[in-house]
């Protein structure tokens, strides 16, 4: 065991709680009316608690157990023979088992961002439960537990395909399942705080050291490289999506220099730990660009409510990353370079292969899991309940007292 | 007595009350509300996405007076709040049956 | 010296400073009225700056100094012999000191919730210095500074018994001698912003890990599962209360979720480097459970106004777990096991009499001290100061403006 | 490489960017009128994502180049030369990179506190950027890059001279370029959410533990140290200043408690390596007491409406400082001892020399900057934006949406 | 001229202003305010405590309009307001001795 | 009918609805204002700048009634609002011309 290590994944691992809570929650409460803001926080609060007793349970074991090339099996059920002294590579397994945990508590609160203001409180739970399980688990297998992806050389540092491009396709079918927002796209009203979805993606940007630079598993020069490619993935992503409101619409918004920054980290996630920094440079400003331009088409042009911009930010950043990872990780470009055998095409093959299998994957089981759950409870408050705000009426408190 | 409400722009509430103490009014209620009129509100864009927020912020000033000063009342208002650009709100005046201060019971033009 | 735990250390002692300001600071300031919400913050930072140099000048000494069985004597006084290379343990003494006194600084911030809205702040701060040097001190050194309770066996691993019992306990006692806000239990006023709580809850969360897995004072095993212990309470102590809040009132509040992880935490406190993670869950949903319901009784049967809910979340949550530490650090639970020569029902017997020990003390010591400084300085303020809020009345400062 | 350190500075670097994003964001942006509030987070924000480029491709070198006395030249530009294993000292180079980006990042972002409420956004980034790269990374170089003050033995451990001087001087000539806010000194409006600004000051508590802390660049007894000697600062400065309250208006505000904390951190800043705990608490409590009695003198007496206090607390807070260390690193005060050949007279010399050479240097370019970018841009929004704030002028934003 | 005071439920307000604008009335003033009646607060419960909060919120609208329009446009904002459910809100129509705009100077119908 | 407008202290406004369900009033209409009057606002100090704020924080409930209630409604809202200390507030009471129930489209007293 290295003291080292774990001491910088011990700090990973609460950078990473904190990216959810209360970053993220912060992040997607401002963007709603003021009468959902409640509703949000609780949201990724309870995804926060009842994944984690579900990771704990069984998820764990079915992405890190022994198993096989598809999943982990039922092994280390209930964390079963993980003790004080049992290791991890260089760092304790129980702390191995919180790192990944963090992960796997974001990836579902990322989702909510595609049904807030409408959605009911106990299909949030199910769904989000169900879904680590049987979605999230085991592409976690493929790709970091030595599952086939992981066996065909796909490369994904930190997440851009298990965290992002799962929760980004999965937010887009529940937002389709689930209809818009009454009044989208023309009467929906505007974040009530912008300044607290900044602060929340405050949070995220530093929180996401914790994600990409942990992801190392080590205190050392790749954690170190790592930190700096994502830190100005994250500056570019800012700059380039306010640049691109300069453009069109002569004022930079707060709001919009906020999202390219979460735009970059996407991008950046799945490149942590094979891009130098000009690549994450690079992939920061297009992270920033095409993140910025897919947020507008989903709306205007598909006029689908993914209401806080999952897919175009997450998903659509995550697959981004991923691809241009076979690009940038050549030495040509200071990135740490091929495995044996591999070149930008052979690399950039497995990449889209492995986009493309986890994005069906994740698509159909999310339409299946929604399907099922939707016959046994509500799927979406009726009218009056969402006009009303969803925090009187799902928890039985309000976001604001002040007479 | 006259009840006078004028609505007005924000930052002028601090001159109208000036200019009230000027003409001898030393009493008010000033709230925040919103106003839509000739002056529009503005569109807001979140990510690609526009708001159009029609309603612009206004302060309401409401204040009883005596008969007699309601006139010079409405012309300090309106000097002080003045801005000459649209948007800068209207004064309504109403009959005043009673008023009552609530701590003495004082009635009618004593109670202001 | 050993560099690796000295990194932990000192990012721990970050996480634990985190935890009061802003953390506990936001999780009160969110629940009382608008008009009082800066005095809340203003006790909780006056606290963290005047202890701080309380500790320095005295506390420490009292707690860690050589001393005896009963008190650690005045030979530390303003740190006095120690220097840039003294150590404690693997760590520098100074990171020691440091990480011990962000405990000093939270401890008395708990308090806080007992009398908000109502208490003079001279009084706050007068009260809290001196129960820290008189109260919690000593406490600090019979169970953590080789006093006569370490002697005895009491396992309390991150202050179950010196953190959550002392402030609980004497939360209680001062809210009995205040007496309940103006309007009491009826018409109280309901919390002005949940979601500020939920920030600060959430800033507990994260910093416990620093509380519980720093209190290992390494980078190893140890440490990776107190975190894991740790939060797995969290999120069982969330679950439990929310499906309490379920069965009662058919509605789980997000005041309702953060609450039961904070008691999901208190209660994990002195278990966190005794059990494993079954008991984590055990513990977790017991605190959730326990403390929901002691908090209905002291607000509805006893009538007292711990407004807060002091005493029923971390008094009760410390001392649960105090006890039930003796039944799951056994193997047989896969907890750490028992010292030589103890069993469950021996164990029992030790923590059952530190619970009651430190809770006389620091019920009559809390009594005295605060009857003395009542013939010196205001209590609780007037009538008119209540209605209209503390913060204007004492500060001279408003929480909100906006025209 | 020594992978404690590693650890280490890896947290360091999340720390100090947490300070500035959300900490001192959070800080200033209560400070202001509500209609405003965007507009400060704003500034923040996108300094930290131009200033973080701009230090990637050019300031790095110039700080840390190899070059002469004067600079560092231009051979890192772009980060050339610096892989996955480069080093420097006993942490990776990406990482000491990183670290120092996070000071580049807070140094103009303190400089906002000068010109809220009136400055015209673009401005605000060019100047920053511009700010970063010509004034601030040579005085990085002289100091901390082996040039010409850090040869003369200039002690500056974390940036008194470095980063409060160079920002605090600069603010003000900024501040008298511009002009007061409409209405000042009588009619400007008081701060819209003192909670907000205790939220952001806290973070700068928590993370100038990375500042100074991690300034040792090492895990160690030295690292213990500074976070002590910080926190005791910080402690004694939140003491002092709210003392000068309670004397003069017979109450202690919650701005003023923490806007003395702040005043505490800065003047502890450069002496933070060097001077022993008594040090610690001498200067605290000198930086309380100085930096309020400055803070009245700007407004009533000079009438400088440096809007936030950035002259006050930060460059005569951290000038204090850097003179102050000249008497406490004495060994007599238990500080680290004086470099051979010094003693207070000649060190108090340096430090002196220090001072005035970087204030004249960041004055006089200050205005050069400023005056060449008036030329170019608009300078001072129209008094119609600034009477309406600039949230929505500049950034087509809200800060709150209630109805 | 008459000052019609008209208390509705939040999420009316686009109605109303578009019912309004539908009659030709193109100003009027909008605020947030918290109504009492039939329709009941809710019990909002926190860690066990229950808190009875008696008022619900409301926007309340006022707008002057001519003596002639008065009528059409209490019957405008009923109909936009209406949903048929307890709570819909008031109506209150007073009295409007006089309006000025503050910009011009205009009084009486012109001002409006 | 009258339209009664209350302007009091805040924390009254529990009692002012108590008492009026005392003299069968169940409708009311309340709303944050701010006052300036006899009672001074106070002087707000942020680092050593001092912020004179004028106006302080009242409650203003408007309640529209029958002819006949309208004194026994005044005299109850004097006496719950009552503290006999500067700032206690003013009732002023308004000719009522007519009442709307959105949801039925009653009018008159029967809307109230
Ligand atoms: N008919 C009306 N009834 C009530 N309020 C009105 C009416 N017309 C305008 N207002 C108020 O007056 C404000 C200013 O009116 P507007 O038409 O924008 O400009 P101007 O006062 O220059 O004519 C509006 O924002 C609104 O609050
Ligand atoms: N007498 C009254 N005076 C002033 N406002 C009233 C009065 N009665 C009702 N209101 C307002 O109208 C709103 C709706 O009234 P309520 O009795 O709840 O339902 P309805 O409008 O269906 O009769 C109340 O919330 C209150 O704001
Ligand atoms: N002439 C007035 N018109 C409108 N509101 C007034 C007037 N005078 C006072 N008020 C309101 O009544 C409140 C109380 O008045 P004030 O003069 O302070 O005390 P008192 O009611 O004891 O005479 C003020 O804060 C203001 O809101």
């Amino acid at each position: 065991m290295n003291g080292a290590d774990t001491a910088w994944i011990l700090t990973s691992t609460a950078l990473v709680l904190f990216m959810t809570l209360p970053g993220l929650a912060l992040f997607y409460a401002g963007l709603v009316r003021s009468q959902n803001v409640l509703s949000v926080l609780m949201n990724c609060f309870a995804i926060a608690a009842t994944v984690s007793i579900a990771w704990f349970v069984i998820a764990y074991s079915i992405a890190f157990g022994d198993g096989n090339a598809w999943w982990g099996g039922l092994g280390k059920m209930f964390l079963s023979g993980v003790g004080f002294d049992s290791e991890a590579g260089t760092i304790p397994e129980s702390l191995f088992f919180m790192f990944q945990m963090t992960f796997a508590i974001i990836t579902p609160a990322l989702i909510v961002g595609a049904f807030v203001e409408r959605i009911s409180f106990a299909f949030v739970v199910a769904f989000s439960v169900i879904w680590m399980v049987i979605v999230y688990a085991p592409v976690v297998h493929w790709v970091w537990g030595g599952g086939f992806l992981a066996e065909m050389g796909l490369l994904d540092f930190a997440g851009g395909v298990v965290v992002h491009v799962t929760a980004g396709v999965s937010a887009l079918v529940l937002a389709m399942m689930l209809g818009p927002r009454r009044g989208f796209p023309n009467e929906v009203q505007p974040p009530h705080n912008p300044g607290m979805t900044m602060i929340g993606a405050s949070m995220l940007w530093v929180g996401w050291f914790g994600f990409n630079a942990g992801s190392a598993l080590a205190a050392d020069g790749a954690a170190g490289m790592a930190m700096t490619v994502t830190h100005i993935s994250a500056a570019a992503g800012a700059i380039a999506w306010s640049v691109m409101e300069l453009l069109r619409y002569r004022k930079a918004s707060l709001v919009g220099a906020v999202t390219g920054m979460v735009a970059g980290l996407a991008t950046i996630t799945p490149a942590s730990g094979s891009v130098g920094p000009i690549g994450g440079l690079v992939l920061g400003l297009a992270g920033g660009v095409i993140c910025y331009t897919v947020t507008q088409m989903v709306k205007q042009r598909f006029k689908i409510d993914d209401s806080l911009d999952v897919f175009a930010v997450h998903g659509i950043g995550g697959a981004l990353g991923t691809l241009l990872v076979a690009v940038f990780v050549s030495t040509a470009f200071n990135g740490a370079g091929f495995a044996e055998g591999m070149n930008t095409g052979s690399q950039l093959g497995v990449q889209a292969m492995g986009i493309v299998i986890v994005a069906v994957w994740s698509a159909v089981l999310t339409f299946l899991i929604a399907s099922v759950l939707k016959l046994f409870m509500t799927f979406r408050v009726d009218e009056e309940t969402e006009v009303q705000g969803l925090d009187l009426a799902m928890h039985g408190e309000r976001g604001y007292h002040n007479m | 007595m006259k009840f006078i409400v004028a609505i007005i722009k924000p930052h002028k509430l601090e001159d109208v009350r000036e200019a009230l103490a000027g003409v001898g009014i030393e009493g008010m209620t000033a709230s925040e509300v919103k106003g839509y009129g000739r002056q529009k509100g503005q569109t807001e864009i979140y990510r690609g996405a526009e708001y159009q927020v029609n309603f612009v912020p206004k302060v309401k000033v409401e204040v009883a007076v005596d008969d007699g000063a309601a006139d010079s009342v409405v012309e300090a208002i309106r000097n002080a709040a003045n801005t000459e650009k649209i948007g800068d709100g209207k004064i309504f005046v109403l009959d005043l049956e009673n008023a009552v201060r609530v701590r003495t019971g004082e009635t009618g033009p004593e109670a202001l």
